[in-house]
């Protein structure tokens, strides 16, 4: 069984949530307040911090993480400068990855953050890869594997579980159901859901524990991922984490061509399905104050310090915005520099 | 004679294809999740339903469906989300009738948009028809207005063959005049977009546009563009293609792939084959740089062919 | 409860068992008897004679069977002529596919065999389409879609039964696991099996039951198959149905280009694991001489009537042979003729 | 030198760079699975591994153990089998190092075979060169002789980005001479494997000894044909390409695939573009029909290029 946090490590923890929920309030506003900086598509991972969160507080120098298009709260956790991260979401020369990659392909090899796939189940089997790396270098590490929901309807998810359980990888899988895919609900097109399931159910396939979370508890999840990195640690392989969050944006902002203004629509919830209570119970499930909360009333924070915490990141974020208006565009020629090593 | 949307013409030419023919079936991811779907209502849950992310089944099923009888259109949003599911459109799809000894018939529609070189980056903003085109058994359509749009789609439903319908999402809010009711638009016959006797442009889906308005920018130095849209890549109308240059003696072929990823240079090829004694000039392709698409805007537009490098291209070859 | 066969049914059920093993034997001689009639790779059903029959015996007028590369027994079982199969196999203008499609591909529409795919799990989806459409039609008419155990870890697998558990398609999974996937063993690459479950639990992971059967006694397939076929026809949706079965022949033929003769090797567990005893385990559990032992000691069949219906069958594959190796080839422009409807 | 088939010298180029960088990987289906397999034997089960049928998964494991340091080669048999995991091949593996601005490599080989027309009819026999030939990001190489089945190996093992290699399989028991100890084989570097000044052929994988043959009986009849193959289409030699019909001003392209889905429409359109003024006749390409691959063998070999068509269009450019 791993270990709680420290009251200290429980407070580090609360600030990552922060950061991550302030930075993507400040994607979001960026499309108001910096009409045309950010393109394409944009996928917010506020509603997931506590899971993020709970999930990366095990990470150790040499372990990896890989995500999907919704990899904003990632490599935040893991260190990486916001400055840089929004420079990358606003395609400027100062991004991540030199605004070549934007919103969804936040990567930062040296936090061990090592990209992302916008294809959907795609980058599952990159996390098992990963993990034979590892587990070849016989160090102990182990690989963060995210993905949501919808992703374990793809053939990919159900691939590389059969060889990740079969080779003992040290990987774990940490499914963040947020109940919908896109405009979808999960009973409508889960098996499992349909059935009243947990989606944990299908590490049975695969001869692998499979576990289901309450991702809006970071201490809950921080519990059940960490006995899961554990036991890949120790060499007996991979599990099967569903982490239930609710995605608390849209699935992402609007989809058009260029000439339409971007911006961020109501979530589907309301804007597809009319069901606001549903959205209304989420938003008082909220992991965010609601942790904030629980620190509160265990003293391990005060009011004020909370306060304080989230003015400080409020201030981050701002000159992280800033700092990537004012970014200059990448020259041309990058355009071509990178398609071969 | 109705004023609408590309996109919206795509859905009409469903609409009017699954209203005179109950075994027209319309189904993918995200759509028909409440019964206020437009096609759920209007063609209940038997012919419209949502799928899992699930694309090797979707486009399976649709295989199975196709050989019992129905005319399934999966909706499949990005050509690139096809690539998961490749051996079905490539390797089954168009395989079941040959291997049969003509028993059997696979019937469906793949309908998918590409070329979304608006911010979208590396893996969601492929111009891919080439990779269907060549493929025996195949059929591959690419609409560039509302009207082929419309009339593509349902010529495409009815068609006995697996068909690739590739609308493209650079014009997915461009309008145009649609005509009312029944509106076919027949596979393999190219559109001259606009006469002129100079030179030969050929492009298809948004590199129509650009390439219109290139001719234009040519006019006013007295340069007179044809500009062909061969509109369905598979059959392709290679006659309407070799005529004009017989007429012109030159021709600049635009694709927004990769030059060795581009239906022109299949184009390009048959011309040297069959029209090299017309030709005056190079045969010149104007297509994407060998990369994987940036996300950043200026570096997005330096690697896509627009109308100052189509124009530049037929100045160069009427050198 | 499905009902168990009659008298008549049993040798009915035995008699379409001989006529299987009677072909495949047809055409595993004609390697060395008309070298090179047969080209590319071939895969044969021996073995697998009780599991074919036992399923296909609840096959009524409107359903629909879908299989794999290993395709004889099927077609045989439901009526195709044996002559215009061996041609086909034989490549020749009598074909059952008029030459074009050869042995992974038998297909016979109007006996309600529907084709087949060479590329391992391509077919399960087709199958589940099929099911839609009689789904649709509302006869109460069924699939049964036949794949390995290999199969069974190719994304298509788990796509296709999540959505026929989610549309309570009318389809069968039958997963005939022979233990081998060409020369790997199941346990090598089968997450459950590795862990020592039955391959039938992978069904959990789509809400679906699923059960194990004992692929060597047709009644117990009968039955298994018999249940399912019932659930499905209800309209109670799909099964997956593990049928144990055992390869009695190599995979398929060497594989090599033209130029060297084409021949069976050796069965994969003598020729590259040397586990002699575990074949002739296998031989000793031969389904066919099995249930012939039953039918006679229940005196259902006499040995000699057991004898002279062997005979008939044999001289039924012989001239099948004989017909096949007199066809003529195909007219070349028919190679241009299928491509589009 | 050593005399070996063309399917050992795979394997030589193989074992040449996992026997000096322990970072080489080597895995796929039915390989391994007893302790008597040369690879596992040689370098042990944490870099030879049997996998289940599950190519999405063995390639993006292969990208992400690349991304992680090592250099997994993928044993997938028969190019068709890419297709299941087409999306991993063309949109996951060359794309990674270009979306993180340059973060990561991804140096995988893709080990498959192609072109078996034996018998294996419709979905075993493709010539899916093409499919790859045009992706940025990717290279590609199609070995023809048994010494450069193993340099190309090497090379591609030792290659930081995704290699797709295709050996063919027709050509498996050849026998060639092979250089024995470290042997590499340059990318981007042609072959002239038959020097002629009347006509230049380009032709790849199987097609170079029909090639070869043709030029023979050509030769006969007095016309010397040049014969080039190319031996990687990504990058492509197209300088000796050209430089050789500079000489010969005319050309013949011969490919497997079918006209629409050929690697030589794309070489035809770029010589048609840079050498238009040194040819003296059309280009012609030699390819196999637009069918679905006949399991008969008189059909197979009638809609296959062979030495007499090839000869045939040799004759018709020198007309
Ligand atoms: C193979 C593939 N199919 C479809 C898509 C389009 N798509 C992008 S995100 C998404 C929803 C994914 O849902 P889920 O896995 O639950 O993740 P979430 O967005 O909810 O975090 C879809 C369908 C894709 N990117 N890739
Ligand atoms: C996608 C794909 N990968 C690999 C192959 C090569 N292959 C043909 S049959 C086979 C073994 C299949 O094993 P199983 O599913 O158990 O069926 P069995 O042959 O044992 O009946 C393999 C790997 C293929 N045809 N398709
Ligand atoms: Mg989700
Ligand atoms: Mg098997």
């Amino acid at each position: 069984m791993s270990q709680s946090p420290t009251p200290e490590r429980q407070i580090w923890m609360f600030t990552q949530m922060l950061r991550i929920r302030a930075f993507e309030e400040s994607v979001k506003r960026a499309f108001t307040e910096h009409p045309g900086v950010i393109r394409g598509h944009t996928h917010l991972a506020d509603g997931a911090e506590a899971s993020i969160v709970g999930s990366l507080s095990h990470f150790r120098e040499g372990d990896a993480a890989l995500a999907t298009y919704r990899c904003h709260g990632y490599p935040l956790v893991l260190g990486s400068d916001p400055k840089a991260m929004m420079a990358e979401i606003f395609g400027r020369a100062d991004g991540l990855c030199k605004g070549l990659g934007g919103s969804m392909h936040l990567t930062d090899v040296k936090r061990g953050f090592l990209g992302t796939s916008g294809i959907v189940g795609a980058g599952i089997p990159h996390a098992a890869g990963v993990a034979w790396a590892l587990q070849i270098r016989k160090k102990g590490n182990v690989v963060l594997s995210f993905f949501g929901d919808g992703a374990a309807k793809q053939g990919a998810f159900h691939e590389t579980l059969n060889i990740a359980s079969l080779w003992k990888l040290p990987v774990v899988f940490v499914m963040e159901n947020n109940g919908y895919n896109v405009v979808t609900t999960t009973v409508q097109e889960d098996a499992n859901a349909a059935a009243g399931e947990p989606l944990a159910v299908k590490a049975k396939a695969y001869a692998m524990p499979g576990v289901t979370v309450d991702g809006n508890d970071p201490l809950a999840v921080h519990a059940a991922v960490g006995d899961a990195i554990e036991r890949a640690r120790a060499g007996k392989g991979p599990t099967l984490v569903e982490s239930k969050v609710y995605r608390l944006s849209a699935h992402g902002n609007i989809i058009a061509p260029p000439g339409v203004p971007l911006h961020y629509p109501e979530h589907e919830a309301i804007a597809v399905f009319g069901k606001r209570e549903e959205y209304e119970a989420a938003l008082r499930g909220d992991p965010v104050p609601r942790f904030r909360g629980i620190l509160v009333k265990s003293g391990a924070l005060s009011a004020a310090m909370a306060d304080d915490l989230a003015a400080g990141i409020a201030k981050e974020m701002q000159e992280a915005v800033a700092f990537a208006v004012k970014s200059p565009f990448p020259k041309l020629e990058s355009a071509l520099e990178y398609n071969y090593a | 004679m109705a004023n609408m949307p590309y996109i919206a013409a795509v859905d009409a030419g469903i609409h009017q294809e699954m209203r005179r023919d109950p075994s027209v079936l319309y189904f993918g991811q995200n759509l028909a999740t409440t019964e206020n779907h437009a096609f759920v209502a209007a063609y209940g849950a038997d012919r419209v339903r949502v799928t899992p992310i699930s694309e090797t089944a979707e486009i399976g099923i649709a295989i199975g469906a196709a050989m019992s009888g129905l005319r399934p259109v999966v909706e499949l949003y990005m050509a690139e989300f096809m690539l998961v599911a490749m051996d079905q459109v490539v390797n089954e799809a168009p395989r079941f009738r040959y291997m049969s000894g003509g028993q059997v018939k696979v019937p469906i529609v793949l309908k998918a948009g590409y070329g979304f070189t608006a911010g979208w980056a590396g893996q969601h903003t492929g111009s891919l028809t080439a990779l269907f085109m060549g493929v025996p058994g195949l059929k591959v359509v690419v609409p560039s207005t509302a009207a082929d749009a419309k009339g593509l789609m349902a010529t495409a439903i009815r068609d006995d063959n697996p068909v690739v319908y590739l609308h493209h999402y650079m014009l997915t809010l461009e309008h145009g005049e649609v005509p009312d009711g029944e509106h076919l638009v027949p596979f393999g016959k190219a559109e001259i977009r606009r006469a002129g006797g100079d030179v030969t442009i050929v492009a298809t889906g948004w590199m129509v546009p650009r390439s219109l308005a290139a001719a234009e920018l040519l006019a006013k130095e007295g340069i007179h563009a044809e500009v062909i849209d061969p509109r369905t890549v598979s059959p392709l109308d290679l006659e309407t293609i070799l005529k004009s240059i017989d007429k012109t003696g030159r021709v600049v072929l635009v694709d927004q792939a990769p030059r060795h990823a581009s239906v022109t240079a299949m184009i390009a090829a048959d011309i040297a084959e069959h029209r090299f004694k017309s030709l005056k000039a190079p045969i010149i392709q104007v297509t994407a740089a060998d990369t994987t698409i940036p996300y950043s805007e200026p570096l997005e537009a330096h690697v896509i062919p627009d109308e100052a490098r189509i124009a530049a291209a037929v100045r160069q070859v009427l050198k």
